[in-house]
């Protein structure tokens, strides 16, 4: 519970190593391929594959007239897409409040941003997918058909919701870039003389104008605060499109405003895992101990751990007042998406999303491990996927979109094969972009270890020793 | 042999670890030792023993009690009148989960107080050595230690630095 | 954020303790005034207790007025308390040392306001004890558990119990410093409050490790409240707009909105009235109106989730209830007010320094958020039962008393002079926080020609 | 419950069709509960007192309108809406099917009045009195609310036990339709009713008139509303209450052109 758990002596503390090592370490870190991150890469290469694969089989054997069997595709994508838009937001958020220990993942975060282009490729089909808001075959007069599908675009604008949601991931993916290179910048600009080959010329094209100096300092500084801000709300507001028009528009009268709130925090618990999942993963094989204290495992799980009961107050919440209102639409809602046909894997989303990792979390002496925050983080994954097949696969399911509502209980979609592969593959690709993108840039923010270094030293008091932390203005 | 108590003051938190040192090198078990402040220190900062606490316990004791009464009580209010209210069940459980939630954490709450109290030896009845000068600042080295050596200890102290030294009676 | 300088702990006994150990001339007559307000809206309740409530303006079908709407405003205003203590505990801010305890006290004071609205809004108050005790007795029956109305009880006595005892604990030591500033009677009192405190190294670590495990304790039961107090609404089908899944996180964070500018408002009143230059400085007010953009921002989420949701099913009695809102007279001119005050002014204050520096810009902010956090209960409670069914026959409206306006004022006077009291006899500022933060701070950090303010971290 | 009890589930058919709106059921119900009086201030307060209640809606403009008037009283539901929010169990669901309101428990909170879909619960914002002339009138069978608590109909549940004393208890029969119109023990605006538009009965006797109207509704759910053989139909079926009162919908032999009509 508390920072004062057990006794307190100068090991337990950390303070981050001397700046001179920190870059051609770094460097040298980024430039070598070690095996097992060659085999990561295979692993991930095949799955890509088998998900195309499987993409193709499914487009051949239903094409997109039929929604329905998409559903894990629907499923996957805004997996992929909750995860990878919300992981910046670790980097942005604790920058702006300054927290010293965002230090060594702040990059790790960031990267995700070459992700960013997945998002944008997968959600083309959906385009094609996503049925109209307005009823095609509407007749005057049909029982309880309705002309327009209960949306967030109120007078069916242009485009809406295809082109808009399109939009929204676009500027999210190129904002997220842009972030990414600000911040990336001053590392490239040090690496770019050691560096050889493709990388030197790569580095000084995109951080040839950078010599460090005050003003640029500045500008750097400025640029990604504001950045960080109108990232962060573009991220909020396009996760509340996509999670309204592909999930709850789909389910005839499902009418739930707490269902964006809910995917966002789930988007926020499932960067932080995968973050600490990847920092654990580079601080045990990849030779980054020094820079990764325990203090950074620490910290995340505290805000992991308030994530997580976030994530289940909001989920009950919404059940109480669904069960509290006897109404049938209500009352059949939640039979679909929580009690009976999906009601498996709604427990086990609780259990895997909630349970285990609050059990796991709620010690101090295992916050302050680094494989216990990642071992949360897994299962955290886990049940965010259950998460998003309970919710997506069930709008796509959900039969007469334009009816007034859900006044039968539909029965679950199983995957079939194809489904599992499209899974597996959406996984498998972004794991390949991301690995390949820590080969290219980077994988630790050494400008801001190096600005930690400054700010933070082992100091004395009467007879302790104690970490001493300066925070600039 | 009794031991008796024997506290000196101190202006300067340096001089006060100083004299703890030199109390300790002179043989006084520093479970003798004890500094008494006005302000918490960090811990360790008069290189003072280390205190072991239980206190963790508690909150989860009280959680089990409060939520095993809060369960109790809601059940069983329902299952003793069972009035049918809006065609809801008769042990209707998520209403019983809010209840039972809020008893959970009143006991944890009550319990983690207790054990604050309890863990920190409060109340203290009989008020040991003590200068009111503490709550202004200086820092109190309070020993105990055995009759014959309190002007040794005393001596210490004044060595140390002490601005006042005070024994019983 | 390290600004002001370190005193010796003398001096910070004389300035916090100040308001305990002499008695500024204006204090008995403010407690005057404020008392007399008071007695005036006791004089109202004792009459519309023996009147009943027709003396109001409530009719059919607006049931819940002005005291419903007071009652949800003030549990919110008890929401600063936690965040502020405990979040920034959890957080180690250092600029959340003076703030602590105002913090606290208000929300225990706000709290036991609060709690007054619902007892004498209903009819028979004299009856009360049957509802918020379950016992079993005089009716042969216990309350019901599955009505909210008996989660609110559970939760809002759940809450004021912890964070009564977290201040109590949190004073323990402050009471040591008064034992050994008095005399005579009072002496004995603090000294019997402070337990024989001495403060050596076991009950300071006890001390520090309460303050932050309770805090993570208190948290979820700050969150709960607000949430249960929301259900009253949300789990009304018949009222249209209350029905909503948002409510609870929504009003928890315009609990937490409303409630830490009250607190960043009472700190500056503190400020003025004691002369605590040293102690709340402007950094302080600084950081909450940096956290308030935050907690603003994330509010204005949800009340656009909420009224967005609320008009997405196009259902012609949800329409009916919004345009009331939005549309009619007078509601929407209230609505417009609601919206400005309290996000758009204050969170344009906020965004630059110089005004979140400037206590008078400051104060301004906050009293206007306040304003409109009142006005925005106010507009979900009576135009939801203003038009709440398909039976227009019975559509209504509600134009509050004078009585009832007279108690919802009182209750602020009620507040003010309880918190006067209580800084009459326990210090507002926590002493030994202050001395902390002053001990961690003799350290600073060089770096080239700049020294930067620095704190030692015991982890 | 009592042993010998034979079980009930009393049941409400209004004929919207044979509503002229003559309001005698409400004075009905105001003399045989002790209902304060509705004065002209209480009016004016907003604050009127009226278990059955004749709702009034103009159909099209001028000069072609229509009256539509529909009697709206407690439809008891069996999910009762009111029922789970009362903190003191004042109003719970008996196994007669009524939604009864025990006076003595509840405390005024109004939580089940702004609960009630159908508005038909009552607050007595003042303490009730009658003129003088009036005092010899009030039901000795009935309770007097005191200021302060809530009301509403109760189906007359005073007619209803001294019934089952008289029918059930002493002579042993059954108590159905014509018992109920024999010993005047339906509800007083049944019995009120010139064109005898309400019909009241027990929706377990296979005998009672009401009861082909609730197995075709009870048969046929909102989804399936046109496959309702009868008129039958209840208010706000969406909101899933499940009332025990239905009503008939009106034959409209002139109906107003399309487009002009509304409610």
């Amino acid at each position: 519970m508390s920072s004062h758990s057990e006794s307190h002596y100068p090991h337990d503390m950390w303070v981050f190593p001397d700046a001179q090592s920190t870059t051609q370490d770094v460097a040298r870190k980024t430039a070598s391929t070690p095996g097992i991150l060659k085999l990561g890469l295979a692993i991930a290469g095949v799955l890509a594959i088998l998900g195309v694969v499987g993409f193709v089989l499914r487009m051949t054997s239903d094409g997109f007239s039929d929604y329905g069997a998409w559903g894990y595709y629907a499923a996957i994508f805004s997996y992929i897409f909750v995860i990878t838009s919300s992981a910046p937001l670790v980097a942005v958020a604790f920058r702006l409040t300054k927290s010293h220990w965002r230090r060594p993942i702040s990059r790790i975060s960031e990267l995700f941003a070459l992700v960013g282009v997945v998002n944008v490729i997968l959600y083309i089909p959906l385009i094609y997918l996503l049925p109209p808001i307005n009823n095609p075959n509407f007749v005057p007069g049909m029982h309880g058909e309705l002309q327009i599908r209960k949306t967030i675009w109120m007078e069916v604008p242009f485009g809406a919701p295809h082109l808009w949601d399109f939009l929204g991931i676009i500027s999210l993916a190129v904002l997220s870039l842009i972030i990414l290179w600000v911040s990336v910048v001053p590392d490239l600009a040090e690496a770019r003389s050691s560096a050889n080959g493709w990388r030197s010329k790569l580095y000084t094209l995109l951080a040839g104008h950078w010599y460090g100096t005050k003003k640029q300092w500045i500008h750097q500084k400025i640029s990604l605060a504001l950045l960080g801000a109108l990232y962060f709300m573009m991220v909020v507001f396009v996760h509340f499109l996509i999670v309204s028009d592909f999930a709850m528009s789909l389910i005839p009268g499902w009418k739930d405003s707490i269902l964006p709130p809910l995917y966002t925090v789930t988007g926020f618990q499932s960067a932080l895992s995968i973050i600490l999942i990847i920092a654990f993963t580079m601080r045990k094989w990849g030779g980054y101990e020094k820079y990764f204290g325990t203090s950074v495992f620490w910290s995340a799980s505290k805000i992991q751990i308030g994530l997580t009961l976030l994530w289940t107050y909001h989920l009950f919440a919404f059940f109480i007042t669904l069960w509290y209102g006897r109404m049938e639409l209500e009352q059949n809602i939640l039979r679909y998406l929580m009690f009976e046909s999906y009601s498996w894997i709604f427990w086990l989303n609780v259990i895997f999303i909630f349970l285990i990792p609050f059990w796991i979390l709620v010690w101090n002496p295992v916050r302050k491990t680094a494989w216990g925050p990642a071992l949360a983080g897994i299962f955290i994954l886990v049940g965010n996927l259950l998460f998003q097949i309970r919710i997506f696969v069930g709008a796509f399911n959900a039969g007469d979109i334009y009816h007034l509502g859900l006044f039968r209980v539909p029965p679950p979609v199983f995957p079939d094969v194809w489904d599992v592969f499209i899974v597996l593959g959406g996984i498998g690709l972004v794991a390949f972009i991301y690995l390949i993108g820590t080969r290219i840039l980077p994988a630790l923010s050494v400008w801001e270890v190096k600005e930690g270094a400054m700010y933070q030293k082992m100091g004395t008091l009467y007879r302790g020793e104690y970490l001493v932390l300066a925070k600039p203005e | 042999m009794a031991k008796r108590p024997i506290l000196g003051l101190f202006k300067d938190a340096n001089a006060a670890a100083d004299a703890g040192d030199a109390l300790k090198s002179s043989g006084v078990s520093d479970r003798d030792i004890d500094f008494l402040t006005d302000a918490p220190y960090p811990e360790g900062a008069f290189g003072e023993r280390e205190e072991k606490h239980r206190l963790y316990l508690f909150p989860f004791i009280g959680a089990t009690l409060g939520l095993s009464a809060a369960i109790l009580l809601t059940s069983m209010t329902q299952l003793a009148y069972p009035l049918v209210t809006g065609g809801k069940p008769i042990l209707a459980l998520p209403a019983m989960a809010v209840v039972s939630y809020e008893g959970t954490m009143l006991g944890a709450i009550l319990f983690t107080c207790l054990g604050v109290i309890f863990e920190s030896r409060l109340p203290k009845l009989k008020s040991g050595l003590y200068d009111t000068r503490i709550t202004e600042g200086y820092i109190g080295v309070l020993a105990s230690v055995e009759d014959g050596d309190l002007d040794q200890t005393t001596g210490i102290l004044n060595q140390a630095g002490a601005v006042d030294v005070k024994t019983e009676g | 954020m390290q600004e002001g300088r370190v005193l010796p702990a003398e001096q910070v006994n004389r300035d916090l303790l100040r308001s305990i150990l002499e008695t500024p001339k204006w204090f008995w007559p403010v407690v005057g005034i404020l008392g007399l307000i008071v007695l005036i809206a006791a004089i109202i309740i004792g009459y519309m207790i023996n009147r009943g409530l027709g003396i109001t303006g409530l009719n059919r079908p607006i049931f819940w007025g002005f005291f419903i709407t007071n009652f949800v405003f003030w549990i919110g205003i008890s929401h600063a308390g936690v965040m502020l203590s405990a979040i920034l505990r959890l957080a180690k801010a250092e600029w959340r040392r003076p703030a602590t305890r105002a913090a606290e006290v208000l929300t225990i004071f706000s709290l036991m306001t609060a709690m007054i609205m619902p007892i004498i809004h209903t009819g028979r108050p004299w009856r009360i004890l049957y509802w918020a005790f379950p016992y079993d007795f005089a009716r042969g029956i216990w309350p019901n558990v599955r009505t909210p109305l008996i989660w609110d009880p559970s939760a809002i006595l759940t809450y004021l119990t912890s964070s009564t005892l977290f201040v109590l604990i949190a004073l323990i030591p402050d009471f040591a410093v008064l034992r050994d500033r008095t005399t005579g009677i009072s002496h004995r009192i603090y000294g019997l409050l402070a337990m024989g405190w001495e403060g050596n190294a076991r009950q300071w670590k006890l001390q520090i490790i309460a303050g932050v495990l309770l805090s993570a304790l208190i948290l979820p039961v700050f969150v709960s409240v607000h949430s249960i107090v929301s259900w009253d609404f949300g789990m009304a089908v018949a009222a249209k707009s209350w029905h909503s899944t948002i409510f609870a996180p929504y009003f928890v964070v315009g609990a937490v909105h409303s409630g830490v500018s009250a607190v960043a408002f009472v700190l500056i009143l503190l400020r003025w009235m004691y002369g605590w230059q040293d102690y709340i400085r402007h950094e302080h007010i600084d950081g909450l109106g940096r956290l308030l953009v935050v907690v603003a921002t994330g509010w204005f989420y949800f009340f656009v989730m909420e009224v967005i949701f609320g008009i997405y099913g196009r259902e012609a009695d949800e329409i009916a209830v919004r345009s009331l809102q939005f549309i009619q007279e007078p509601f929407q001119a209230w609505t417009i007010i609601f919206i400005v005050t309290t996000y758009f002014i204050p969170v344009a204050l906020w965004l630059t320094r110089r005004a979140r520096r400037n206590l008078w810009i400051m104060s301004l902010a906050c009293i206007s958020v306040n304003v409109g956090m009142w006005l925005e209960r106010y507009l979900i409670i009576v135009p939801g039962l203003a038009n709440r069914t398909a039976f227009t026959f019975s559509w209504n409206s509600y134009v509050p008393s004078a009585y009832e306006a007279i108690i919802v004022g009182a209750t602020f006077a009620f507040v003010s002079m309880l918190l006067l009291l209580f800084s009459r006899v326990f210090p507002l500022i926590p002493l030994y926080d202050i001395k902390e933060g002053d001990i961690l701070k003799n350290e600073s950090v060089k770096i080239g020609r700049r020294v930067v303010p620095a704190v030692f971290r015991e982890d | 419950m009592v042993s010998n009890r034979i079980d009930h589930k009393w049941g409400m058919v209004v004929d919207i069709d044979k509503c002229t709106g003559c309001q005698a059921c409400v004075i009905a119900c105001q003399a045989e509960n002790n209902i304060p009086l509705n004065t002209k201030d209480t009016f004016l307060q907003k604050r009127v007192n009226e278990w059955i209640r004749i709702e009034r809606y103009w159909e099209g403009e001028y000069p072609n309108v229509k009256a539509r008037y529909i009697p709206v009283l407690c439809q008891h539901c069996d999910n009762a809406p009111c029922e789970p929010v009362c903190p003191m169990y004042a109003t719970y669901h008996n196994d007669q099917g009524l939604n009864v309101q025990v006076y003595n428990r509840c405390v005024g909170t109004r939580y089940c009045i702004n609960n009630c879909p159908y508005q038909v619960r009552f607050f007595n914002y003042w303490h009730p009195g009658w003129p003088e002339r009036l005092e010899n009138q009030l039901n000795p069978d009935v309770t007097v609310r005191s200021r302060g608590i809530t009301e509403k109909c109760t189906f007359c549940v005073q007619r209803l036990r001294r019934a089952e004393l008289k029918v059930e208890r002493q002579s042993g029969s059954r108590l159905n339709d014509e018992a109920l119109e024999k010993g005047n023990y339906a509800p007083a605006c049944v019995h009120a009713c010139p064109t005898s538009a309400l019909t009241f009965g027990d929706q377990h006797d296979d005998g009672a008139k009401i009861r082909s109207y609730f197995d075709d509704v009870n048969a046929h759910n909102i989804h399936h509303e046109h496959e309702r053989e009868t008129r039958g139909y209840r208010l706000m079926e969406e909101v899933n209450t499940r009332p025990n009162v239905i009503y008939l919908k009106k034959v409209d032999q002139y109906p107003l052109g399309k487009g002009d009509g509304h409610v």
